[in-house]
């Protein structure tokens, strides 16, 4: 009963992240969309790991990953955010008609 | 009565004080009383003392903390003019209730405190309407206070204007008024600061509310009034130099204070408090561990550098002093005073220019002073112009030591982190309250009548801020 | 209550607190709210994950975003026009596609999480997931290990070249232009 | 006794943190007339801190204009329960912990992330200018020290080969860490005087930003925000006391006892320093703590590594 629950729950903050990161406009918040679809991947690696693969390794191992991947979205976006501000002055999509440099 | 309200009433007595027209010397007093505690918001306070004589200006930022304090609170008035009319503008009438005390009478407060908390004596009603400053409610498709996403005033506050951070970003820079009652300047001081985070991009200083107006009592008694008065009056050197050491110790008191080091500056307050002639080794042993400690030389050590660049660079104000003698330059009026001659004094010289030169530097002052007034005897030092006070040279035709001071301020905390602002400003020693005299006229001695040439109530900043 | 219902009761609870709170990011007008929102929700799903068995997991979530999420909400309040960011704000473009997007997205994935059939082989309860972890990392997977700590260290050097004022072809503000305020 | 079930595990940590804060105010009033070399009235000393309190439960607490109240409220019970968290994992004599659990210090280290953001969001929620650049501080503060503090924490996991606070106590039955690796317990003391925004790293709550964080609270709201700030201090001391100073093992007294000296001591040591050393300047301690306290840090990890092989 707990497996599609969790699940539902995920796909929820999938959803929830989808939609954030398609309709925000300022930079920061469309990462944080991107950090909830990552968040809903992540609960739902942890469910399967913990109840249909027998807590092999291996399925920690991959939320290990996504971590990983969430620090470098995180690092990278931030650095985006500073460079394009640089030369922009623009923290919002719609300042930003054209991405050369 | 319950257990804990009979708890509370045995509390220290939590103080916020405005220090008023001549006040300073019983502010710093109130400081070591038994019994109290002087803190550093009103939000934490009971009591709100005014010590001295509040002055037009100083009234609206008082009745503003007045109404921050927390119910129950009360009002104290500490008069320190007992000659004169200590409130000839009938001002003190703007707070609902003022009891009056006697300066350091501690008993007062401990009565009146215990009244306030125990429910016998009413806590007192705000002195101001309470409003926004501006209406809160949006206008405009946000709430901002006008169309599209930039324009308008959203909330009633102005959008804050951009500067580049140290890294040269544009960022945006919150615009403050801080003062005339932040406890970590000095009494008086009104900054107008453009913060960036916790760096000071954009530094003015406002109206000085201790400004005398036609009218008025003339400001005082200073601090340092006795230097004043040695003007025009033969004064003992032994005097001149106990005083001295006195006002170093005090200052050094507060500036530890402000490093979070109340304790030990207490220490010294208790020292210069009762200070004697034969102190001597006392204040030799205390400065010389003082300025040995790692921690103070951290934290002030290449903060707030004046060197001779930066004040030969200001026009037509002279700064003097401690300041200029931390900066290397060795000018002291005692060098060419008769009434030192033959005691063997040399100024003390420091090179860095910095906060902590500016430290070391007083209380190299102080152990010297002590020196001094131990060999001085019974010398009489001759009224004549030029002499050295404890912020720099007093002369009758000058501005007081302060005013050349407080222009350094906009270019030496501009680019600052506000902790290392506060470290710089009280490192210079200023007291604001004599920077509102233009020039010390011998005739009227320390209680000197001074009109400014144009009055700015108009245009001033702070000043028009904080008219009642 | 025994003590599966309790457990029962703190996924829903910490579940769907982690989805209402994941819901108020976008909901919320401040910024600084809308950081520590998306924080609570990582903190549920660090719960939720802890009540799984997975503690070290669930733990080091709530380390890593607690300081991620102060980060956020600091250089939103720095770099926007809003004082402190209590003031309100809404910021949104294709708000309509995007809902579209979120409910499709939803709908597929826990329609698949519901209709799906997954083997029932739940872990060992009292298992010791933590030293099966780190044996894992620094024993078959190794490799994958040093990958994600070498990819990690790419991207501090990558984003402090990119943030930093100095590029390599001189100042990086050369040639920059602040956008025209009113949007078109 | 089962500490775990629900009213022993309250009682045991409130009493910790309760004490523990008590300690701390007394040890402080006593430091700071020490310092000052003022006569020590001891009445005023064991009762001041109980009047302190009960002025504050009787004063009203104020507003300022458009607060976020909810969170203004969230942010002492952060810390408070952050705190309380982390005395739940140290045991306090053998099997006299709340939670042991395998992952102790893992917890530990998200518990003090969580406090970064209590302490942020106290001065942001006041929606006034000098609270806000308190709460800024800490967040430069915190991220310095969070480094070092992680890594000595880890170092001192290392011989224990294990996570648990619990094991990390019983592998220091011949040997201290505190003599094993000397790099931790300072490196760990100015880490966790960070954490608590004490004494010469209070910028968050500073004398110069007119209390920083928390100069617009007051009555209880300031007194839960002092209590919580000292829970956190108490914290850090009793896992400093189990991490470092053999937790619970002593000879001739009984366990919880030894834990309670060694945490004493630690408390004595923190609050003194807070009297004896000034603020440090914030950018000089970031710096240091990046260029300093990491690499110190990390060196005490290989080479406790490097033992434990």
């Amino acid at each position: 009963m707990r497996l599609p629950a969790l699940l539902v729950i995920s796909a929820a903050l999938f959803g929830l992240g989808v939609y954030g990161a398609l309709s925000q406009q300022t930079f920061v918040m469309i990462m944080m969309g991107l950090e909830l679809m990552l968040n809903g991947a992540m609960l739902a690696a942890v469910t399967f790991w913990a109840m249909t693969a027998g807590g092999a390794p291996k399925g920690q191992l991959l939320t290990v990953i996504v971590m990983t991947v969430m620090a470098v979205e995180a690092a990278l976006g931030f650095a985006l955010v500073i460079g394009i501000y640089r030369i922009r002055k623009a923290d919002m999509t719609e300042k930003l008609k054209r991405l050369r440099g | 009565m319950g257990v804990i309200a009979r708890l509370a009433e045995g509390a220290e007595v939590p103080l916020f004080l405005v220090v008023g027209a001549g006040g300073r010397l019983a502010a710093d007093d109130l400081h070591l009383q038994r019994g109290v505690r002087v803190v550093d918001t009103p939000r934490a306070a009971a009591l709100l003392v005014v010590v001295g004589r509040i002055t037009r200006a100083l009234l609206h930022p008082a009745l503003v903390v007045h109404d921050q304090l927390p119910l129950p609170r009360a009002t104290l008035w500490m008069p320190t003019d007992t000659e004169g009319d200590a409130d000839p503008g009938g001002l003190m009438a703007a707070f609902p209730a003022v009891t009056t005390a006697d300066v350091g009478n501690a008993d007062e407060f401990r009565t009146v405190f215990a009244d306030l908390v125990s429910g016998r004596r009413p806590s007192d009603p705000p002195a101001l309407p309470d409003m926004e400053p501006a209406h809160w409610r949006g206008v405009g498709p946000y709430g901002h206070g006008g169309a599209g996403m930039t324009g308008g005033v959203p909330f009633g506050r102005a959008l804050p204007s951009r500067a580049p951070d140290p890294d040269g970003l544009e960022l945006d820079q919150l615009p403050l008024q801080l003062g005339p009652l932040h406890p970590a300047l000095p009494p008086g001081l009104v900054l107008h600061v453009g913060l960036q985070g916790d760096v000071v991009r954009q530094v003015a200083v406002g109206t000085n509310p201790y400004q005398v107006w036609p009218g008025d009592p003339s400001p005082g008694p200073l601090d340092t009034a006795l230097f004043v008065d040695a003007l025009r009056a033969p004064t003992p050197v032994a005097d001149l130099e106990l005083a001295r050491a006195r006002h170093h110790l005090r200052w050094a008191a507060r500036a530890l204070r402000l490093q979070g080091l109340g304790a030990l500056g207490r220490r010294l307050a208790i020292l210069a408090r009762s200070l004697t002639a034969g102190d001597r080794g006392t204040v030799e042993s205390l400065s010389r561990r003082m300025t040995k400690r790692r921690s103070l030389a951290w934290a002030m050590a290449g903060v707030g550098v004046a060197d001779g660049e930066l004040l030969d660079g200001l026009e037509a104000r002279l700064v003097t002093g401690p300041v200029r003698r931390a900066a290397g330059q060795a000018e002291d009026a005692r060098d060419h005073d008769p009434a030192y001659e033959g005691l063997g004094f040399e100024p003390v010289v420091h090179r860095e220019a910095d906060a902590w030169a500016r430290f070391r530097q007083r209380l190299a002052e102080a152990t010297q002073a002590m020196d001094l007034a131990e060999r001085a005897g019974t010398r009489l030092r001759q009224p004549g112009p030029a002499l050295e006070g404890p912020r720099g040279t007093l002369h009758p035709d000058t501005a007081m030591p302060t005013t050349a001071l407080l222009e350094l301020l906009p270019d030496l905390l501009a680019g600052m982190e506000w902790g290392d602002a506060v470290t710089t400003v009280a490192s210079l020693d200023l007291d604001v309250e004599e920077a509102a005299l233009p020039t010390l006229t011998p005739a009227s001695g320390s209680r000197m009548v001074g009109i400014p040439a144009a009055p700015d109530y108009q245009n001033g900043g702070g000043g028009a801020k904080t008219r009642p | 209550m025994s003590r599966g219902a309790l457990v029962d009761v703190a996924f829903w609870l910490f579940g769907g607190g982690s989805v209402v709170a994941a819901w108020l990011v976008f909901r919320t007008d401040s910024m600084v709210r809308a950081a520590y929102w998306l924080l609570a929700s990582f903190a549920g799903v660090g719960v939720v994950m802890v009540l799984l068995n997975a503690r070290f997991l669930g733990l080091v979530l709530v380390l890593m975003m607690a300081g991620e999420m102060t980060i956020m909400a600091v250089f939103m309040v720095m770099f926007m026009m809003n004082p402190a960011g209590l003031n309100p704000m809404t910021m949104v473009h294709q708000h309509r596609q995007a809902k579209i997007a979120g409910v499709v997205a939803f709908a597929g994935l826990a329609l698949v999480g519901v209709v799906a059939e997954f083997p029932d082989r739940p872990a060992d309860p009292d298992g010791e997931p933590t030293a099966e972890l780190g044996r894992e990392l620094l024993g078959d997977s190794m490799l994958l290990f040093e990958t994600a700590g070498v990819t990690l260290l790419a991207t501090m050097i990558g984003s402090i070249a990119i943030a930093s004022k100095r590029g390599r072809y001189g100042d990086a503000e050369d040639g920059s232009a602040p956008p025209p305020l009113a949007l078109s | 006794m089962n500490w775990s079930s629900p009213l022993p595990a309250l009682l045991l940590v409130g009493a910790v943190l309760g004490l523990g804060a008590y300690a701390v105010a007394v040890l402080d009033g006593a430091a700071a007339l020490v310092t000052a070399r003022q006569r020590l009235p001891l009445g005023d000393i064991v009762i001041g801190p109980l009047r302190q309190a009960a002025l504050a439960a009787r004063t009203r607490r104020s507003t300022t204009e458009r607060p976020d109240l909810q969170a203004w409220a969230l942010a002492p019970a952060l810390l408070a329960g952050m705190a309380a968290g982390a005395v739940a994992t140290v045991p306090f004599g053998p099997d006299t912990a709340v939670a042991d659990v395998d992952d102790g210090i893992v917890a530990f280290g998200a518990v003090m992330a969580v406090v970064m953001v209590g302490v942020y969001l106290h001065g942001w929620s006041a929606n006034s200018p000098l609270p806000l650049v308190g709460g800024y501080r800490f967040i430069a503060l915190a991220l310095s020290y969070e480094m070092p503090l992680a890594l000595v924490l880890i170092a001192a996991a290392l011989p224990a080969e294990s996570l648990s606070v619990g094991a990390i106590v019983e592998s220091q039955y011949d040997l201290w860490n505190v003599v094993r690796q000397p790099l931790g317990l300072p490196l760990y003391l100015v880490a966790g005087t960070g954490l608590a925004f004490w004494g010469p790293l209070n910028g968050a709550d500073g004398a110069d930003l007119a209390g920083g964080t928390s100069a617009e609270v007051s009555g209880p709201a300031r007194l839960m925000w002092a209590l919580s700030r000292r829970f956190v201090l108490v914290a850090v001391a009793v896992m400093g006391a189990a991490v470092f100073l053999g937790g619970w093992q002593g000879p001739w007294l009984p366990a919880p006892l030894w834990m309670a000296l060694k945490t004493l001591a630690l408390l004595a040591v923190l609050v003194a320093a807070g009297h004896r050393l000034a603020r440090v300047r914030l950018e000089r301690f970031v710096v240091v703590a990046w260029v300093v306290f990491i690499p110190l840090a990390l060196v005490d990890v290989f080479v406790s590594g490097a033992l434990a092989l």
